[in-house]
């Protein structure tokens, strides 16, 4: 019960970082930030989270299936976005060329392809992180 | 003489990212400590991404974001520092990759001293 | 669909082994599984790099030039599908897909479990995926970020074994390593800031332009340049993390580490050199005798500190060092001869160096030991084995009919063309302690009695690398043709006078 | 030299990173090393942030950061926390 006040804030706290880190991630386009930064921010909420209520708690939010799954299908994503491009017939990773709409510049769906290869770059990040800070925790 | 030392006073992030490239190289190469090391390394790193940062900073230019209704038109090249994003990504990375290695160096030879692991040689086994 | 892919196939060829790197870690249970989708998507790559080659070699609308995302040069990044490209992403199938085939059998005694078999399979992917972007990349920050990518699989297949001292050569191996990325990284921040481009070929046109005026600018670049992209490749004096490294690694990982992963450094370097810099600002600031010095010192102490190493692979991994001087020294003499003997001569180094790693790894695996006086009588017991090893030995030390023969010989011609007589004798003396460091284990293995031990060839997929390997030397030795062309088409290219 | 007052903004920043390298590169304490690599970071995240470039200043402070944890942690566990 020592760090009763530490666990009640970071209830309150750690979910709205975890939304923040979301928020940069798909507004990599319109504003600072980006893929990376949003899902070092994203994974390090569950870091936070797994520091105050222990290993095993954050273990069970994120086991480690989901996370060699998002790791490995964030990163498989971005490859498929690439494909888009091809299949229209237009070179790898095009974006205006493969007729997606961009739409006013400025906001959200101006980005085309962009934010969902930032989404699928994010979560691996994230789950990359976690995975990190997981081993290092655990290594005897 | 003063012509240099003008050079070098306006050239100023220049200067200050070889000075900090030299501390970073001194630091990698003079400390035995794998943290020491390892810090150097970054600290390298970001001396070079402020060379590159300072490439494209223009003196009163504004932050590339294009609003549909911004009344500037003086921006910065954003280029270098898109550039340099990928470079942080890379440098975190090597750093991550290092610190794992440490934690394993760690647990077999029981020191974080590299002078100190390579006098113990090749006796120690898994 | 067919057209979709043929006109997207230099992308391709980059992008499979990713996307199949990344889908591993989730089949990691199923090894079997693992283990052919390596082998098909490197059986993939190689039919598609053959396609290329053939389109390089008998079209004549070269180089080919894609550009990704459909922006056009200096916004966008190209790769673009010329001799050099083409003639390193030969080198790179061939060398790949046996070492795959090689690792097949091997890893579980070397490495461990299925999870660090998959790790295993994705590293070497990535690797082999940043080595074919860097011979098809076409822009300067490409090249930084696929040698990052390269270093740091390179890293990880290193520590690929749990052992305490891979930990401790991986670490020495990372931090140099990345001393040396800064430098590169430095080299090209330099560039862009005096060029404003990023595009080799802009780069270079604007270069050659402005140079006069920032002549100290240009020379740190070189600087950067080659001491960064020194210290990655093993460059005699920089050498210092190599024979740890080579040596500590599982084998499959040693064979394509010093065949593949240094030649990859290598051919960035001759990029930059002669796409970005260019002949004529060589010249002015007299690179080239600084590569052929260096080249020369390489050569000779690589070959001695090789003599005096008692372990195999220890002796095979120094014995690169001095291998990579050749490659240098012709680098440094620039008439066409000599630069397509160095690059003649990096493919069959590939390829005989893996072959030489592979045959010592069964060997080492077979008895147990490490030192090459115990292998005394092996030839007998390990017939393929010791045959592939002795194969590859005549190969390096450039006896004819072999492949490392034919590079030699054009390098032994464009020195002379050079008209210097000092690298004439260096590498005639070189070859003389190639024999020195290498028939000793030959004489070792077949000339001497055996003890009473059951060693044996090892299983089907491992004989069968070594004998497509040998297989390749001996034909590279025989019919050099199409790739000795590719070769000269190449150094032609890199020497126009811009 | 037409400074304006971002430059000398700039100077002080850099001034803290040189003072901070140099720092890490005397401290005898592993931990107090990581805690200064911690400020330097922040630093940098700082100049960039004066240089126009917000968007490297968010990567470096949550990487920065997230690294400086990790360390930490290791340091942490290596009881010896003498250089």
């Amino acid at each position: 019960m020592k760090d009763f006040i530490l666990k009640r804030m970071a209830s309150i706290i750690l979910p709205f970082i975890c939304i923040y880190g979301f928020y940069v991630i798909l507004h990599g386009h319109v504003s600072p930030g980006g893929s990376f930064a949003g899902g070092i921010i994203v994974g390090l909420s569950f870091i936070a989270y797994s520091t105050i209520y222990g290993i095993e708690k954050g273990r069970k939010k994120l086991p480690e299936k989901v996370l060699v799954a998002a790791e490995s299908y964030g990163t498989l994503w971005y490859g498929i976005m690439g494909l888009v491009g091809i299949i229209k017939g237009v070179p790898f990773l095009a974006n205006k060329l493969a007729g997606v709409d961009l739409g006013v510049p400025g906001t959200l769906n101006s980005g085309g392809l962009i934010s969902f290869i930032g989404f699928g770059v994010g979560i691996r990040v994230a789950s990359t992180m976690v995975t990190l800070f997981f081993t290092m925790m655990e290594e005897e | 003489m003063s012509e240099v030392i003008k050079k070098l006073i306006i050239n100023y992030p220049y200067f200050a990212a070889f000075i900090l490239f030299a501390i970073g190289a001194l630091t990698v190469l003079t400390r035995s400590n794998l943290f020491k090391k390892l810090i150097g390394i970054n600290i390298m790193e970001s001396a070079v991404f402020l060379m590159f940062v300072a490439a494209g900073n223009i003196r009163g230019g504004y932050v590339p974001i294009l609003n549909g209704n911004n009344p500037q038109t003086l921006f910065i090249n954003p280029l270098p520092s898109a550039l340099m994003l990928t470079g942080i990504v890379v440098s975190v990375s090597v750093t991550a990759f290092a610190l794992a290695l440490i934690l394993r160096l760690y647990r077999s030879y029981g020191t974080t001293d590299l002078r100190r692991i390579y006098k113990m040689g090749n006796e120690v086994s898994e | 669909m067919i057209s979709a892919i043929s006109t997207n196939l230099p992308v391709f060829i980059i992008i499979a082994p990713l996307f199949v790197a990344f889908v591993l870690p989730t089949l990691a249970k199923r090894k079997r599984l693992v283990e052919n989708l390596v082998l098909s998507v490197e059986v993939l790559m190689l039919l598609g790099i053959c396609y290329l080659a053939s389109i390089v070699l008998f079209r004549k609308d070269i180089p080919i030039i894609y550009q990704m995302g459909g922006w056009p040069a200096p916004w966008g990044i190209e790769l673009k599908v010329g001799s050099l490209g083409t003639f390193f992403l030969l080198t790179i199938a061939i060398v790949s897909l046996p070492v795959a085939l090689f690792a097949r059998g091997n890893l579980t005694h070397e490495v461990g479990g299925k999870e660090r078999i998959a790790r295993f399979y994705v590293l070497y992917l990535l690797l082999v995926g940043a080595l074919a972007g860097m011979a098809l990349t076409n822009d300067l920050f490409n090249v930084y970020v696929l040698v990052e990518v390269a270093t740091l699989s390179c890293c990880g297949l290193v520590s690929a074994r749990n052992h305490p001292r891979a930990a401790k050569a991986t670490f020495t191996y990372l931090i140099l390593a990345t001393l040396g990325s800064c430098l590169v990284m430095g080299g090209i921040g330099f560039i862009y800031i005096i060029t404003g481009h990023l595009n080799m070929e802009f780069a270079s046109r604007e270069l050659s332009i402005i140079w006069q005026n920032n002549p100290r600018v240009v020379w740190m670049a070189f600087s950067f340049m080659l001491v960064g992209f020194g210290v990655k490749s093993a460059l005699f004096p920089l050498h210092v993390w190599l024979p740890d490294a080579h040596s500590v690694a599982p084998s499959p990982a040693s064979a394509i580490l010093s065949g593949l992963a240094v030649k990859g450094y290598i051919i960035c370097l001759l990029k930059v050199l002669y796409n970005v810099f260019g002949q004529t600002l060589m010249q002015a600031y007299s690179v080239h005798k600084i590569l052929v010095l260096v080249g020369m010192v390489a050569i000779i102490a690589g070959s001695i500190s090789a003599l005096t190493q008692k372990e195999l692979k220890r002796r095979l991994a120094f014995s690169t060092v001095a291998q990579v001087g050749y490659i240098f020294l012709g680098f440094g003499l620039l008439n066409t001869r000599g630069l397509a003997g160095a690059l003649f001569y990096l493919a069959s180094h590939a390829v005989i160096k893996s072959t030489l790693f592979l045959s010592a790894a069964a060997m080492q695996t077979a008895t147990g030991k490490k030192e090459i006086k115990d292998l005394s009588g092996i030839g007998r017991k390990m017939p393929i084995t010791a045959a592939a090893f002795t194969v590859s030995s005549l190969g390096l030390t450039g006896i004819p009919l072999f492949s490392g023969f034919v590079g030699k010989w054009n390098l032994l011609q464009g020195s002379m063309e050079s008209g210097s007589i000092l690298p004439i004798s260096v590498i005639i003396a070189g070859s003389v302690l190639c024999g020195a460091y290498l028939f000793p284990v030959i004489r070792i293995a077949y000339f001497e009695t055996a003890p009473e031990k059951d060693w044996k060839d090892p299983n089907l997929p491992q004989k069968l690398a070594l004998i497509l390997l040998s297989a390749v030397i001996v034909v590279l030795g025989v019919v050099p043709g199409p790739f000795l062309e590719l070769a000269n088409r190449a150094a032609a290219e890199l020497l126009v006078l811009r | 030299m037409n400074f304006v007052a971002a430059d000398y903004w700039i100077m002080f920043l850099l001034l803290i990173l040189i003072i901070t390298s140099l720092a890490m590169y005397f401290i005898k304490d592993l931990l107090h090393a990581v805690i200064v690599y911690g400020a330097y970071t922040l630093t940098m995240a700082l100049i960039w942030l004066q240089m126009n470039t917000p968007d490297l200043a968010i990567t470096e402070a949550a990487a920065g950061i997230c690294m400086t944890v990790l360390m930490m942690i290791v340091v942490f566990r290596t009881s010896r926390r003498e250089e």
